[in-house]
């Protein structure tokens, strides 16, 4: 065991950042929300790391991370069939473009 | 070190490695001589009409939508079913609950006639 | 510790003394005893992988009433040899427009996922992979990427059916896997563990399979629709969509998913006799009576662990070529509307009873699980049979009929 | 450096690479596929971090149901002209400078973390994390209540998703 509990969180960080830059650049509705699941990821890798590095004996970081599993299906699975619903609308995926509640 | 994982990647690393040789070997000793008509697209003998992609029914997204929903929710149920045995009768309920609200997930999709293939 | 105890533990101990004795790195033997265990197991599957083909060839012929291969070598034994001969050297053919990478990734990952279940299968209380304690999600982890390499080789053929074959398998894989996992829950209640080998061991003294026969039948349904056999083989359905996803793969590549449904049928079969009919054990406390003491033998137990699995496999042969296709609105529905509820309801009654009758003797408790296997079997048929006698009527009575389609709309 | 460093880094590399990949790629469904090499890299640093059962899940959960429910969306969503094109807004260095200055940020914090350099700490002995998880799960005094609600969110999404997604049948 010898890596520092540094190196995770800096992996999580730059996942968290790509994810985001993912996010505000894509055009593409789905592919945000492809964004949206590589931060959610950070998130859980950090929680993890800390379980391990700070309190094993304690399961709160793995209890958080599996809310998170649930949180992000949650999200993908809402997220989805509102692009669908969308699309089958508009026929666009474009998140510029969707512009139903612009009023 | 774990030495399980270690098992685990070892395997998955041969796993990989197995399946290519054959691919490897056929890839040296196998004929090449693509033509266009041999490259088309396999139709039974017939010309291909429009691309590839086809319209599919949304269907299948419902379907893969309630399975989502029910494998992350019974995935869940494991760590409840390690603790049965030490713990008190009141778990069982927990657990219980826990199924009665997918239950009421599986109610809702049944009578909204989602399960139907039409 | 003698070879015959502990054949593998004592040759890996000889190896790694050997190596070790070459002043190698303690770490780097035991990585490199690892390596040449791993893949004497896999090439062991592998070969046995061949014999199976011929197995299935020679099995469907008798249900057929036919001979099956019988020119090449003696019963036809040497013909799967011949079959993979014959692959290797069939040319390759990449169809326009498939998204090459991706097109030559999915059959590796296809046969990977079915290799990768055998780093857990148990041969032996002493011949194993690894054991994981959370061996029983590894599996279900396994067959998910199998269903990615589906959905992968199907996307990049480039071509209708393959596509809609995709697409179907898929939809049958994820929506069987919900009944398959909710139903390994009821091992896991009544071995107290996720383990394989923790589940092997909690069936010396009783199956399973016994306890909750409606569990091991939930369990073969979904297995033999994950792996898209016969019934549940409308993915490939030759008579609609020619072969499904793998409709523009030639040669060795279309063998890797051949060669891969196959050993995951076998697989299947094992994992059916680890976790409902005690694996390579089970003798009912039999081995532990003195002049049975030669049942603990690994060698003994492997070979009753692989006759075990050949049984299973045997099982899911003879259903797949005993049943016509099903259609995919009822495969959905029997699935959403039968096998689902049905599992949980077995699951609850499991929970509970695993905790009412932890306190009573060795045959109540049998008793007591088996008893209300039997009873809810009992009452699912008749609410199915009541079900079908209204639909009968239904149909039978053209006016009703009408009138229920009113008050309907 | 140690085996495991570099076993660290190469996942690591993995993770961060095919996450680029997911973000930058044109075809959706190759970010869809490039986000499951992102996910199972992730479900390796579990192992590493000895987390058997999240790792296990990472793959069950992520990989078996969610990416199949994105690429099952980007096939019924997919048109081919819109792969043509450029895929990312035209003022696409704003975010990306956002995040390097967010990333380091974050770092410099992370660097500057009291015991940021500590190491992982041993694992109570007979402790089994899945068994001690699923404890912390059912027992009142910790996470019954978020257990029980995240059922009650998977049910909200459920009856959500299917409402939207049917709601324009007729």
């Amino acid at each position: 065991m010898s890596i520092p509990l540094s190196w995770y969180l800096i992996l999580a960080a730059t996942l968290f950042c790509i994810g985001l830059y993912g996010v505000l650049s894509r055009k593409n509705a789905i592919a945000i929300l492809l964004g949206v699941e590589l931060m959610l990821n950070a998130v859980n890798v950090n929680l993890v790391a800390f379980w391990r590095y700070l309190n094993p004996a304690e399961m709160a970081g793995q209890a958080f991370a599996v809310i998170v599993f649930a949180v992000a299906a949650a999200e993908v699975a809402v997220g989805l069939a509102l692009i669908i619903s969308v699309y089958r609308r508009q026929k666009t995926v474009v998140a510029d473009e969707i512009d139903l509640m612009k009023w | 070190m774990q030495n399980e994982w270690i098992y685990i990647g070892l395997f998955l690393v041969i796993g990989i490695i197995v399946p290519i040789v054959p691919l490897a070997f056929a890839r040296l000793v196998a004929p090449r001589k693509p033509n266009p008509i041999k490259q088309s697209t396999y139709e039974c003998g017939m010309e291909t009409v429009g691309e590839s992609w086809v319209q599919f029914k949304a269907q299948y997204y419902i379907f893969a939508l309630v399975f989502l929903v029910f494998d992350v929710e019974t995935v869940f149920l494991f760590p409840w079913a390690l603790t049965l045995k030490q713990l008190p009768l009141f778990v069982v309920l927990e657990g219980i609950l826990f199924i009665g609200i997918l239950v009421a997930g599986l109610v809702y999709a049944w009578r909204k006639g989602l399960l139907e293939w039409a | 510790m003698t070879f015959w105890n502990n054949p593998i533990n004592f040759i890996a101990d000889w190896l790694t003394g050997l190596l070790t004795g070459w002043h190698l790195p303690a770490a780097l033997a035991t990585i490199l005893v690892y390596l040449i265990g791993i893949i004497v197991l896999v090439l062991f599957a592998m070969v046995l992988d061949i014999g199976l083909v011929w197995v299935e060839r020679k099995v469907v012929a008798r249900f057929q009433d036919r001979l099956g291969p019988n020119r090449i070598g003696p019963f036809g034994l040497i013909q799967p040899v011949a079959d993979i001969i014959k692959m290797v050297i069939k040319e390759d053919i990449t169809p326009d427009g498939a998204d090459k990478v991706i097109y030559n990734i999915a059959p590796v990952l296809a046969a990977t996922s079915v290799i990768l279940l055998w780093a857990i299968l148990p041969l032996a209380s002493t011949i194993y992979g690894v054991d994981l304690n959370v061996g029983l999600l590894y599996i279900v982890a396994a067959g998910a990427l199998g269903t990615l390499a589906i959905i992968m080789a199907g996307w990049s053929s480039n071509n209708k059916y393959a596509l809609l074959g995709a697409f179907r398998m898929v939809a049958n894989m994820i929506s069987y896997e919900v009944p398959m996992v909710i139903i390994l829950l009821v091992p896991t209640i009544l071995a107290n563990t996720m383990s394989i080998r923790g589940i092997t061991e909690a069936q010396s003294g009783m199956w399973f399979g016994i306890l909750s026969p409606l569990a091991f039948i939930i369990f073969l349904i979904s297995a033999i629709a994950e792996l898209g056999r016969a019934p549940f083989d409308l993915s490939e359905a030759e008579s609609e969509i020619v072969a499904g996803f793998h409709i523009e793969y030639t040669g060795m590549k279309f063998g890797w998913f051949y060669a891969g449904e196959l050993l995951h049928a076998f697989t299947f079969g094992g994992f059916m006799a680890i976790l409902f009919f005690g694996g390579y054990g089970g003798f009912f406390g039999l081995e532990k009576l003195p002049g049975f003491t030669w049942l603990n033998f690994p060698l003994v137990q492997m070979l009753v662990f692989m006759a075990k699995a050949m049984f299973g496999y045997w099982v899911i042969m003879w259903i797949k070529y005993s049943m016509p296709r099903i259609r995919i609105d009822h495969m959905l529905a029997f699935n959403w509307k039968f096998l689902v509820p049905l599992a949980l309801v077995v699951l609850v009654n499991t929970a509970v009873l695993n905790k009412v009758l932890a306190g009573l003797p060795n045959w109540g408790y049998v008793l007591g699980m088996f008893g209300s296997n039997i009873l809810i079997g009992f009452v699912t048929i008749e609410i199915l049979r009541a079900f079908g006698r209204r639909q009968r009527k239904l149909e039978e009575n053209p006016t009703l009929q009408a009138q229920t389609q009113e008050q309907v709309s | 450096m140690s085996a495991e460093q570099i076993l660290f880094i190469l996942v690591g590399v993995v993770i961060l690479g095919s996450a680029l990949m997911v973000v930058t790629t044109r075809k959706l469904i190759h970010a869809a596929l490039w986000l499951v090499v992102t996910l199972f890299g992730v479900a390796v640093l579990f192992t590493l971090l000895r987390a058997n059962f999240l790792a296990v899940i990472q793959v069950v959960v992520y990989i078996g149901a969610i990416a199949i429910l994105f690429i099952f969306a980007v096939m019924l969503t997919r048109r081919e002209q819109m792969e043509k094109g450029r895929q990312t807004r035209p003022n696409w260095w704003i975010p990306a400078l956002l995040g390097a200055l967010i990333l380091t940020g974050l770092v410099v914090l992370i660097l500057n973390l009291p015991g940021a350099e500590r190491t992982a700490l041993a694992l109570p002995e007979g402790l089994d994390p899945v068994r001690a998880l699923g404890s912390a799960l059912v027992s009142p005094k910790a996470y019954v209540l978020p257990f029980e609600v995240a059922s009650v969110l998977m049910l909200a999404a459920l009856v959500g998703a299917v409402y939207v997604a049917t709601v324009d049948k007729k």
